[in-house]
């Protein structure tokens, strides 16, 4: 018997050629030389990482450059054992919140150097609050991906 | 509030894998139910309303135009609207601007997704910003687990009391699905289920999340005046309320989460609420994900801080508990995305209609609706009730 | 009509390649003029409303997320609607139902477009259905040029005639760009020029297609009393139409063109307008094509059936003439897609208000301004005027 | 000196399965054996191509299969000489919508067995009320371009 349905399989593939600006491309730029950079609102005093051409709470654009610590806490943290299409990590991996020292928000990114073969060690090692430390890349493209991923500390 | 809106007729398609259809088809299920439902045909629809996630989860990006026989738009004024998974609050809520204006008398309000189509993570990556957010996103239940991981360590809740509550929500749905039609998974699980299957962002497994569903949904909203003449029994528009908030992921808290809690709170105000647990009848919540319903459950005022495990284990929320939540199964049995907010409000409207069939929660006369987008960065809440 | 709206300030980019910025910041350029232009700040404002094309054109599916921070709807409510090119009309007519429900008082609208990221013309494929019409699309030249074809021949327009006076529309827009500060294209051309440049979509040329831009638009909505509060010169909404049409292209007759006309006969009945061509002053019709730009007049009531190609000869709706048309230079010379809706609109009002500097004409006091989406399904219109 | 601002080029890619659903995979099997069907519908008797499962105008479900003439006449055209991303055939190339005999709109097609390199001859051989009929792909996949083009009759 003839299949009543049917349903047709395609890709639809898109070309982009997204523009940095001039903050977003001195923030990757600083990551080619190992340093995260952010900026400091004249007004409120609060730094944000990665930076910004103007302040999201005070809406001017009155800000300072400043280097950021590369050490910082975890807020939040979850391993992912499920693979999706447009991922670029083979899981399982970790990706978590972490909020750079003296920053007044959190960054995203990955959590690495630890063995996660044992959930409850990984639990026992990324807590809130936990130390961790940028971990960089040897080959660096001006991309986010420039820090390899954060690592905890001691 | 501005004019007085009522939903005067609700319709749903079954939902799940429909590969039987194709997507204007799907749509013009929903639609066909709604106007049979409120008792009207097409001529008398005077502006339409579709709302989808991000246009590209199908890959057709104007779906407005692709289902313009199916919602009957062809001589109307049509509006799309989309703001992810709160996209079905939102659509709700133009259509109640739209009558409220005076502009139209009767609004048809479309939401509909097929996610057997594409690819719901791949699409839901494409939400993020290229540079900085898309490759640690990991689809929804990277962020939304983060955030229930905050969550928990925020008010010290212990993993073993976070794990059985929401297993005990997980289990609870599948129940209440059993009893709703258009559900798409309606299967009982067991406690042992789900803190047994297999992990998807530790420690959500998959018990804990949502089904990727095919499903449409079609609500009609009239004009005070106009739902009085035709309906008898219209659902009342008390309540909307609806936030956004930063667009970097790591800049907000979302342990508290000001956009669900402000939110409600002003569909409350609106709606005259004070004490939502015991004022409101039945709730339908947004719930994708187990663990994050409690964390609504809190922004939501159902109880306070940190608390919701404990309100979760004693069966607060439950079928016959004080405040039930979900008896549709919730979103976390039927996820269509573009038609999952708008099934929350159907479904409420329902309740307050007494025409909720099996699910119905006994002479329930005031209701809550709710949806949640982007990457937790949308909410969006809606209060109907029996009585204008 | 509803409730009066009027709107209070206008903004724009300085559009054009604006590789220089990133998507957000180009969009904040355009509030922050608006703003002032209005005389508010970002806490004045109780809602936000978004547009854009198909949300794949810059590859960031959720817009609404991204610009968070660029159009201050953190802590607000926040829309997102998108209808293809006439986006920018459909979120100024839902700014209108918005404020006009009561439900605001003052509701930011943007649209915006970076084209310089993305492929127009394969964003637009996109927007056709998969099975049928997508491969045979040829993004939007190849369907607006067969409408005009189709239009020529039905009303027996000799070649000639029509090559001449969508020439001259190309020039008068040209020289009207040179006066709009915002425009993107601002290079005058001649009429030899515009008939010897390479074709796109025979009998249509290079120039007479418009460029793609990157661009933002603000536009603040007020309601009436708000606006009589706090502004001295508003410009008034006294009429919105909008329709849809058919999803298959080949079903409707576009020589009439239904969407169009009746879209604008709505907003005549609301504006009380009889004799468009007598009574308005200015008009801002959404022109990407040349040759289209005559089916609108006649759709629009400027001419009747046919004959746009001698009213255009004789000078009616050049600078200066019986109906100035698009003395901003138009969609022909700039075209970041979701905005450019909004832009018309932004430019009615300046006009009616006396603030459209060199580009002014004379004394109007009643705007007609237009745009078009999908591949020909979508028209809205709004005309603006000085006195409510 | 520095760039002061970058762009980054990529490419999205994203999967599809799209659902044919009754009606249009019946088309589609129709088009395999060189029959082009359409849907009439019994309240107001309008003839559709593609096969429609409603009525666009009427909104009910009662129709009847037809199979459609094969030649018709052309409504409108265009040559495109422009390429775009996504387009499946190299300029130049002519586009038209093609109202097939007896039915009650028109479909959308290439136009071809004509010689392009003499616009005037082009002009004079496609105009409105052109005769043209279906040439079918040798290869047929049950998709839209089992019709190669139209070509013109006489
Ligand atoms: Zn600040
Ligand atoms: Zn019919």
């Amino acid at each position: 018997m003839k299949k009543e349905y049917r349903t047709i399989i395609n890709d639809v593939a898109l070309p982009y050629k997204w523009a940095l600006g001039r903050t977003w491309t001195r923030f990757f730029d600083g990551l080619k030389e190992e340093k995260i950079l952010g900026t400091k609102c004249l007004q409120c005093g609060k730094t944000f990482v990665p930076a910004r051409s103007f302040c999201p709470d005070c809406f001017v654009s009155e800000m300072e450059w400043v280097e950021a610590a590369q050490e910082g806490t975890i807020v939040t943290w979850t391993l992912v054992d499920a693979e999706y299409d447009g991922q670029t990590r083979k899981p399982p991996y970790v990706i978590a919140l972490v909020k750079l020292a003296g920053t007044d928000c959190c960054i995203n990114h990955y959590v690495g150097g630890i063995d996660l073969s044992d959930l409850k060690k990984v639990r026992q090692k990324l807590k809130e609050g936990a130390k961790v430390k940028a971990v960089w890349s040897p080959d660096k493209k001006a991309d986010i991906h420039d820090i390899a991923y954060f690592a905890p500390v001691r | 509030m501005g004019k007085s809106v009522a939903i005067i007729g609700t319709g749903q398609t079954r939902h799940g894998r429909r590969q039987d259809v194709c997507y204007p088809d799907l749509v013009k299920e929903a639609v066909e139910a709604a106007l049979e439902d409120a008792g009207i045909t097409l001529k008398d629809v005077d502006g339409v309303v579709l709302g989808t996630m991000p246009s590209m989860m199908e890959g057709v990006s104007s779906t407005h135009f692709y289902f313009a026989e199916a919602m009957g738009s062809v001589g109307k004024p049509v509006l799309k609207v989309e703001t992810c998974g709160s996209t079905g609050q939102s659509i709700g809520h133009c259509g109640f601007f739209w009558a409220s204006s005076g502009m139209a008398d009767i609004v048809l309000v479309v939401g509909s997704e097929k996610m057997s189509e594409g690819d719901g993570q791949a699409t839901m990556n494409t939400v993020f910003d290229p540079f900085f957010q898309r490759t640690f996103a990991a689809g929804a239940p990277g962020v939304f687990t983060m955030q229930s991981m905050e969550w928990m360590y925020r008010f010290k809740i212990p993993e073993d009391k976070g794990r059985e509550a929401a297993a005990m929500i997980s289990v609870s749905n599948h129940d209440n699905a059993m009893d709703n039609p258009h559900a798409h998974i309606r299967t009982r699980v067991t406690m042992d289920d789900v803190k047994n299957a297999r992990i998807i962002t530790y420690p959500v497994r998959l018990l804990d999340v949502c089904p990727a569903s095919d499903g449409a949904c079609a609500v009609i909203f009239a004009s005070g005046d106009k739902a009085k003449k035709i309906c008898k029994k219209p659902a009342w528009v008390k309540g909307i309320g609806f936030r956004g908030e930063e667009f970097f992921y790591g800049e907000s808290d979302k342990a508290i989460w000001m956009s669900a809690t402000e939110a409600a709170k002003e569909a409350y105000s609106q709606a005259g609420i004070k004490d939502p647990l015991k004022e409101l009848d039945v709730a339908e919540v947004y719930n994708p994900f187990t663990y994050q319903e409690m964390i609504f459950y809190e922004c939501f005022g159902f109880c306070p801080r940190g608390k919701a495990p404990d309100y979760v284990l004693k069966g607060t929320f439950k079928k016959g508990g004080r405040l039930p939540c979900g008896p549709s199964g919730g979103t976390l049995c039927t996820n269509p995305i573009g038609a999952t907010g708008l099934i929350r409000m159907a479904e409420a409207a329902l309740q307050v209609t007494g025409k909720a069939g099996a699910r119905q929660v006994e002479g329930a006369k005031l209701a809550l609706s709710h949806a949640m987008g982007g990457v937790d960065q949308f909410n969006g809440v809606t209060i109907l009730g029996s009585e204008q």
